[in-house]
């Protein structure tokens, strides 16, 4: 392992880990802006959690050791995710150990493990949020591997560094599958990060709520790290999108170690605009109800199998 | 005893012989429990270990073979223990000893059927299949492969006096004897007239295509009759509930194997060439039941029902994966189905594992509690914390999750999947990818269900106040319980080890083999040169080390109070078990989306219902729209038959009048 | 017909009484006279038997022809007779079959049976060669009799008429079967009609009465069979 | 001498039993008479085996690989079922169904019933083994009417009427055949229907002559095999019988029958040089199968069920021979005696049963298992193995005439397999819920006899898993003697 790998893996983490609570809030402030009221400040889900750490925890009776595990786990989930998305730069050691399929396979994990946290205090939310959260993770996670597909398709592999190096690499073409695949994968983000059309982050309103639910019995520092699991998911998922349509800037084999450095400022600006987009999208849509979230998310399966069909048939 | 012999084969045989006089033994004392559990099943426990043991040490050996006298005059028995048939002993001994030791500590109080009988019926089981996967003519194997339907006909007979198990039964040996016939002619077709039934002469006779695809297709029937596929799947989910719990397990975790066997010896290895539309056929009927397979066991609301659907989701992937390998094979892409193969025979190992340890743990629970009804569970987790732990292992594997042992399996056949896009058939070509998505859909389905599976048995509040009398399972249970985890556990772990050795099977089998690793030991990279590799070891220690990493950050930042407190839930004041979601409320979304699949009866309250009641029942289509039509297709026919017969003596004489004349006609 | 010696003559005579008889039988529905026609065939049988035994001059042949006389002629129908009186059947009720379609039914089997006989009497070297066709023809002939009648009875004047015609069938064609067979055969006869007769009586006191339509219960069409 | 024992021990047993057939000794007697009757056939067997055919009696008789294993086999099924009706008939006399006169004239006809078989099996004279076929019939009729019944007297009238009238034909077709034999061997009587002579000249015999015999023949004999659709006496006759008598119709008459029926065919196929005998079987025999399986479906009376498996099971042997050829005949003649064994096993049980609970209804037979265990197991073994399910002997036969079906009549094969498929279906449909489940059964005065039941069920799985070389050989023989194919 090259002294560049591992600054590049660690970097990765570290930025991840700082900067996905900043994404929330960015994403937050573009909403204010467009409701045009005034926000609150971008670092407000660091004060979140930081609060949320020094009080103590409630603990549901009845609740088992699973209850208290979970959040260790899904948080370590998605910091390992982080570690083997390229967002900055392609040389990871981790990305040899973990594919895109067991990338998936990692968030999936995390969500089975959220959820059964989230039935194991008993409560009527619980169980509604947790059953509620694997229907849309069955339909979710399939389209997202088709999308993974159609990428793995193209460059002929399933390491996702290599899937960037190839796209990011020759010379920009067009891809009539990997525009649908994009439009599959945005819907996926959505659903899968609790946004606006399939749920509501910014409420408890109790009936429709989906992620929140699963979050109810939780407090203090279990909560701490819950929160920053989702928010390190919205910004793994965002990094999964510029690493297969986007994935310019990134420092690839080969590219000095100086890329690395210039990739910094390329990623943030990235998020900026990801952020800015995602407000839009939530600013436009209405919340659907529960009942038709599955059929949004068909659709997203569907455009990602037809992206698949496209490749095949026109073979780009 | 394993050293003294000199050939794996003798040693093999030596063990079944063993489980066979095991057997008899129960007979001396059959109505006393502690002889029959607490010595016998350990026994048998000890020579499936053993068999584990020579299966593995003999993977690599050489093929050898061996003649018994039994058999008919022209047919002695023939056997032969290949690398194939040692995975596939492995996989019995390795799964069965867990299973035994499970059973040991299960069988308590007395069933329909006594304990000694009880015994032989089982080990029987057990021996045929043995004897089964070491055949190597068509008479021993059929006659093994009905003595294993006939015990196991037994085993889920235990409590006869029950009507409904009487029925399942009837309908598992009904079907599994149809099954039979089928591969009986699979056999006639492929002696290709060379009066030999040994497996040797079908490697050499030389059949036409037609021919050969009409041998094909009856063993897909007859094996897959055994397999549970759609739509020959019925009698599986009755049998498997009706049955005691370790022996379900066997049944799901074993013998249902026996048919992959099945197809893979006849195909591979009986046929030889297989042509690439097979593979499609098979591939397609493997798709729909592990879809059809996933979809009804989320909605079922019998713990062990549920079990048994997903055992035919899994055979539908397994089934996917033969088929995918066949078209690679008949596609001249070795690499491809070499590939394809591994995922099969890895998935097959993988599910005799988790499937057994999920029934196991059922059994568990059913003991403790005895309920198998959903709605009635819940919160056990707190009673009996080591079922609860060792089974989350099961379903967390079941739902193919990182670093178990489903996860690697599905990946390598997503792998066969990903890079199938070269097939020449190019409407092949866009079936595949249709699969993969269809695969995809039924791992995350089963993710689904184990959730559902899990969460409603030990997570939450007990449902039922008799469930806080629940005590942990005995001391053995936990041993057999223990082992099949740990096999789920090392399975993820060491992939790149056992794809090495799958490779030797895959080599004998079909001459087909993956190029040589480059990576090191702890990576899998079955395809070098394509960029595609995974570390189950590797991943579990970076997860497990930013949890540690995060529990040791937490505890010197901050502190570890905990104060317990009602739970919160939007501030509900009373809260009781009956709030929780149900599991037909789990099922509910699955019903909502895939309403086509059900034939589904509702009972809804209006709203002004002074006690209203909600009631849903889903049945299976396939037996509405195949199976009773078939039945009174029957019925008819023997009614019409009947007028024949009216009881009139001057009709039969004018029967046998007008067949004279009728013969003499014709001779004239 | 001349030039054809005259036992010939007879003989054919013999045979085409034969099949008049079993017409006639076919066409009858007064048991007792059933049963004196089943005599008349008997005796002509003997007499035919006679003729080919003198003929031929073959021993065994007189003895069968003695044994035909003591048993068809005399015994059987005797018995019958017996029967007939002590069970007091002496109507069959209406066949199944009306009498005209009946005989025309029975026309077309004696066309059949001399095609039948055809490529038989082609071969055969005796002088009854031409008989053998209605020695089949007697034979089927009863076999309808069987079938278009209601009451036991007459079924067995059926099949003793069809013993007829075997026995005819076995003289015109071979003249007469080896002697063991011809011994056998005949004890057969006797004792069916010994057992026939427990039978009857049983079936009397059983339904007192010999009409078959009591004998139909065991069927499968029938929904549900009474439990012993 | 054996010889004469054979055939002197039952004639003798028949008279003795006529006197004495109602004393209380007589079952052991009717017991003693038939094991000297096996002991002399095993005898007889050791010298075939040794020295090939035998013949006796100036050629009237003899014994060749074909007749001898049947011989035996008669013999055993007879001495079982003389065993077995022991303890049967007692019941029965306790019941009231049967008296004194009745029981002697059973144990007497029972007796003169093994001593037809045996003739008809040992002769060597065509004429002679009609005569045997119809005494076969008139000393079972009275047995199948033994409890004065209306249904007995029925199914009694209608065994009597339809096998005279089949024998009758059959006679008619001896006729021609010793017409058409008389043109070669010359009118020197006897040996003109001597089946060796024939035999040795089969080639000259006049064709259309023989099938014209061969067509009478076969509908006489077939009508007492039970080949559809002149099977219509086979259940009645079963069902209403004593039990005993159904184990021996079915597991004797039948065998011997076909036996009949097989000697006609090698003689005609002989002289034809035609496939048309062999067409004339399978489709028989294919007919049978299908009809008995649906009939199957509709069964309410255990014993006509299990008489229906048997119109099935002939169907099934008689589709074999027609295939002909070593590995079918081979097959054929195992499927025999294995269905012969099976089957006569299967009626004890069955009989047990409905003694004791009272009924031949199945629905009101339940849970043997749980009252007399061995009877249930018996049953359920016994119909398992009848239903061809390994390791039991009759699949090894179906085993082979599935196979040699599926390369040489392909067409046939579907159905078969249908047929298999809803006969399975409909028996065991039938016996699951009888042997399982909740009793119904009660205790009997005499202690059921299960020596027979398990004698038979341990050789057909004997016969399963292992043929012991003598026995292939002399199967062998005997294929090779039928030749065909």
């Amino acid at each position: 392992m090259r002294p560049i790998e591992i600054i590049t893996q660690l970097l990765e983490l570290v930025v991840a880990l700082a900067a996905a609570p900043l994404f929330v809030g960015w994403i937050n402030q573009c909403r204010a802006w467009l409701q045009n009221r005034s926000a609150p400040s971008v670092w407000l889900p660091y004060r979140n959690i930081r609060k949320l750490f020094h009080k103590d925890a409630v603990i549901a009776e009845g609740a088992s050791r699973l209850f208290r595990l979970a959040p260790y786990i899904v948080f370590a989930a998605m910091v390992v995710a982080a570690g083997i998305i390229p967002s900055m730069g392609t040389r990871l050691p981790l990305t040899q150990v973990a594919d895109a399929i067991a990338l998936v396979g990692l968030l999936a994990t995390a969500r089975v493990f959220m959820s059964l946290a989230a039935m194991d205090t008993g409560t009527a939310f619980g169980t509604l949020g947790a059953r509620r959260e694997m229907m849309v993770g069955f339909l979710a996670e399939p389209a997202l591997l088709m999308v993974i597909f159609v990428a793995s398709l193209i460059s002929a592999t399933t390491a996702l560094p290599a899937i960037t190096e190839h796209l990011a690499t020759q010379t920009l073409g067009l891809y009539p599958s990997l525009a649908f695949t994009a439009v599959a994968f945005l819907m996926v983000l959505l659903a899968e990060n609790a946004r606006i059309p399939v749920d509501n982050p910014a409420t408890h309103l109790e009936l429709t709520m989906i992620h929140e639910a699963t979050l109810l019995e939780y407090s203090a520092r279990h909560l701490a790290l819950m929160e920053w699991a989702s928010a390190l998911k919205l910004f793994n998922y965002a990094c999964i999108g510029f690493a297969l349509f986007i994935p310019w800037g990134v420092s690839t084999r080969g590219s000095a170690p100086v890329a690395l450095l210039a990739s910094i400022p390329l990623l943030a600006l990235k998020l900026a605009a990801a952020g800015a987009l995602l407000a839009v999208i939530e600013m436009v849509s209405a919340k659907l109800r529960v009942f038709r979230a599955p059929e949004f998310l068909a659709t997203a399966f569907l455009f990602a199998v037809l992206g698949l069909l496209v490749h095949l048939l026109l073979g780009a | 005893m394993v050293p003294v012999l000199h050939s794996p084969l003798d040693a093999c045989l030596t063990l079944l012989a063993l489980w066979g006089l095991i057997g008899l033994a129960g007979l001396l004392r059959p109505t006393s429990l502690r002889y029959v559990g607490r010595t016998l099943f350990p026994l048998g426990a000890v020579c499936s270990l053993a068999l584990a043991a020579v299966a593995l040490s003999s993977l690599g050996a050489p093929t050898e073979r061996a003649v018994l006298i039994l058999g008919l005059p022209d047919l002695p028995m023939h056997l032969r223990r290949d690398a194939l048939s040692s995975f596939f002993l492995f996989l019995l001994g390795a799964a069965s000893a867990g299973i035994s030791v499970f059973a040991a500590g299960y069988f308590r109080r007395g069933h329909g059927t006594s304990a000694g009988l009880l015994c032989l019926q089982y080990h029987l089981f057990l021996a045929s299949m043995g004897f089964l996967l070491l055949a190597d003519d068509a008479y021993a194997f059929m006659v093994a492969w009905e003595t294993m339907a006939l015990s196991s006909y037994f085993l889920v007979t235990t409590q006869h006096s029950l009507a409904e198990i009487r029925r399942a039964g009837f309908l598992y040996l009904l079907i599994a004897h149809v099954g039979a016939l089928a591969i009986l002619l699979a056999f006639g077709v492929m002696q290709g007239g060379s009066w030999q039934f040994t497996f040797d002469a079908m490697r050499h006779a030389h059949l036409t295509p037609v021919w050969a695809a009409a041998a094909f297709l009856l063993a897909l029937l007859g094996f897959g009759a055994k397999a549970g596929l759609v739509p020959l799947h019925v009698w599986l989910p009755e049998a498997h509930p009706a049955a005691p719990s370790p022996v379900s397990a066997l049944m799901s975790g074993v013998m249902l194997k026996t048919a992959v066997y099945g197809v893979l010896r006849v195909t591979f290895d009986l046929l030889g060439a297989p042509q690439w539309w097979w593979g499609v056929v098979a591939l397609t009927v493997g798709l729909f039941s592990a879809l059809y397979g996933a979809v009804f066991a989320a909605a079922q609301t019998d713990m062990k029902r549920l079990l048994a659907w997903s055992s035919i989701e899994n055979v539908g992937i397994i089934f996917t994966g033969l088929g995918l390998a066949i078209v690679f094979h008949g596609a001249g892409m070795p690499g491809l189905a070499a590939l394809a193969l591994i995922a099969v025979l890895y998935h097959a190992l993988n599910h005799s594992f988790m499937k057994s340890l999920l029934f196991c743990g059922t059994g568990a629970v059913l003991h403790s509690t005895g309920e198998r009804n959903l709605g009635r569970l819940g919160g056990l987790i707190h009673r009996m914390p080591w079922v609860a732990w060792l089974t989350l292992v099961g379903a967390l594997a079941l739902a193919g999750l990182p670093p178990l042992n489903g996860f690697v399996s599905e990946w390598l056949l997503l792998q066969a999947f990903l890079f199938a896009h070269q097939v020449p058939q190019t409407f092949v070509n866009m079936l595949l990818p249709l699969g993969a998505a269809l695969v995809a859909l039924a791992a995350a389905l089963a993710a689904y269900v184990m959730v559902k599976f899990f969460g409603v048995i030990f997570l939450g509040q007990p449902r039922e106040a008799a469930l806080l009398r629940a005590h942990d399972a005995s001391v053995l249970e936990r041993i057999g319980l223990a082992w099949l985890a740990l096999g789920c556990i090392t399975l993820g772990l060491i992939p790149t080890q056992v794809v090495g050795a799958l490779r030797t099977v895959v080599r004998q089998l079909a001459h087909v083999d993956l190029p040589d690793p480059t990576a090191p030991w702890w990576l899998l990279e079955p395809l070098p040169g394509r960029l595609a590799s995974y570390s189950g070891l590797v991943f579990l220690l970076a997860v497990a080390a930013v949890v540690l990493l995060t529990i040791f950050g937490v505890r010197l930042f901050y502190h570890q109070r905990v104060r317990r407190a009602a739970p919160w839930d939007c501030g509900f004041a009373r809260l009781d078990p009956r709030m929780q979601d149900t599991a037909e409320g789990f099922g509910q979304p699955i019903r909502h989306i895939f309403e086509p699949f059900f034939a589904m009866t509702r009972e809804l309250p209006s709203p002004f219902d002074r006690a209203p009641r909600y009631r849903v029942s889903i049945a299976d289509r396939i037996w509405q729209r195949l199976y009773e039509p078939l039945g009174s297709l029957v019925q008819r026919v023997a009614d019409s038959f009947s007028v024949l017969q009216q009881g009139r003596i001057a009709t039969y004489l004018l029967y046998s009048f007008v067949t004279l004349v009728v013969l003499l006609a014709v001779v004239l | 017909m001349a030039g054809v010696p005259l036992d010939i003559q007879l003989l054919n005579l013999c045979a085409a009484l034969l099949l008049l008889l079993s017409f006639a039988m076919l066409s009858q529905r007064r048991i007792v006279n059933l049963v004196n026609l089943l005599a008349l065939q008997g005796t002509v049988l003997f007499i035919a038997t006679l003729l080919i035994a003198w003929r031929t001059r073959q021993p065994h042949l007189y003895l069968s022809a003695v044994l035909t006389l003591a048993l068809k002629v005399m015994l059987l129908p005797y018995l019958l007779h017996r029967l007939i009186r002590r069970l007091e059947v002496y109507w069959d009720a209406e066949p199944l079959l009306n009498i005209s379609g009946t005989m025309l039914i029975g026309v077309l089997i004696v066309v059949f049976s001399f095609g039948l006989a055809q490529p038989i009497s082609a071969l055969a070297s005796t002088a009854t060669r031409n008989a053998i066709g209605i020695a089949v023809a007697v034979v089927l002939l009863s076999f309808l009799t069987m079938i278009t009648r209601r009451k036991a009875m007459s079924q067995v004047v059926g099949f003793l008429s069809m013993e007829n015609g075997l026995f005819f069938g076995a003289m015109s064609a071979t003249y007469g079967m080896p002697m063991v067979v011809e011994f056998g055969v005949a004890l057969d006869v006797l004792v069916a009609v010994l057992v026939l007769g427990i039978f009857f009586f049983q079936i009397r006191e059983q339904f007192d009465s010999l009409d078959l339509h009591h004998l139909e219960s065991l069927r499968e069409d029938a929904s549900s069979r009474r439990s012993e | 001498m054996e010889f004469l024992l054979l055939l002197g021990s039952p004639l003798a047993g028949a008279a003795v039993l006529a006197v004495l057939g109602a004393r209380r000794f007589a079952p052991e007697l009717n017991i003693a008479f038939s094991l000297v009757t096996f002991l002399a056939a095993c005898a007889l067997t050791v010298h075939v085996v040794s020295a090939g055919t035998l013949t006796f009696a100036r050629d009237q008789f003899f014994i060749d690989a074909f007749n001898v294993f049947l011989v035996t086999l008669t013999a055993l099924v007879g001495l079982t079922t003389a065993v077995f009706s022991r303890p049967y008939m007692r019941v029965e006399m306790e019941h009231g169904r049967v008296r004194a006169p009745q029981l002697r004239l059973y144990h007497s006809m029972y007796q003169l019933f093994m001593t037809t078989m045996l003739v008809a099996l040992t002769t060597n004279n065509m004429g002679l083994l009609w005569v045997a076929m119809e005494a076969a019939t008139l000393s079972t009729v009275l047995l199948v009417t033994l409890y004065r019944t209306g249904a007995s007297l029925e199914a009694g009238w209608k065994y009597f009427v339809l096998c005279g009238v089949g024998i009758a034909q059959a006679l008619f077709g001896t006729i021609l055949l010793y017409f058409a034999a008389e043109h070669v061997l010359g009118a020197e009587g006897v040996s003109a229907l001597l089946w060796t002579h024939l035999n040795g000249v089969k080639g000259q015999l006049e064709p259309k002559v023989l099938s014209l015999a061969f067509v009478f023949l076969l509908v006489g004999y077939g009508t007492k095999v039970g080949l559809a659709p002149l099977h219509n006496w086979l259940p009645d006759a079963h069902a209403e019988g004593p039990t005993p008598i159904s184990a021996v119709l079915s597991g004797l008459l039948l065998n011997v029958a076909l036996y009949a029926v097989v000697r006609c065919k090698v003689l005609v196929e002989g002289s034809l040089h035609s496939a048309l005998p062999a067409q004339m079987l399978m489709g028989f025999g294919l007919l049978s199968v299908v009809l008995a399986a649906f009939f199957l479906w509709r069964q309410r009376d255990i014993k006509r069920l299990f008489a229906y498996s048997s119109i099935e099971h002939m169907g099934i042997i008689t589709f074999a021979f027609g295939m002909g050829g070593a590995v079918a005949n081979f097959a054929a003649l195992l499927h025999m005696t294995v269905h012969s064994l099976t089957k006569s096993a299967i009626f004890f049980t069955a009989g047990h049963a409905a003694q004791k609970s009272g009924s031949q209804l199945m629905d009101h037979i339940r849970g043997l298992i749980t009252l007399s265990p061995t009877i249930g197991w018996g049953l359920m073994m016994g119909s398992l193995a009848i239903l061809g399910v390994p390791p039991f002997g009759v699949f090894a036969s179906e085993f082979l005439i599935l196979t040699t079906a599926m390369r040489e009549q392909p067409w046939a094969t579907p159905i078969l397999l249908t047929a298999l498929a809803v006969a399975f279906a409909a028996i065991f449909g039938r016996v699951q819920p009888m042997v399982f489940g909740e009793t119904t059964a009660k205790r009997l005065p005499h202690p059921p006899a299960l020596l027979p039941v398990f004698l038979h069920l341990s050789l057909v799985l004997a016969l399963g898993l292992y043929i012991p070389p003598y026995l292939a050989d002399w199967y062998r023989a005997a294929a090779r003697l039928i030749g065909g194919g």
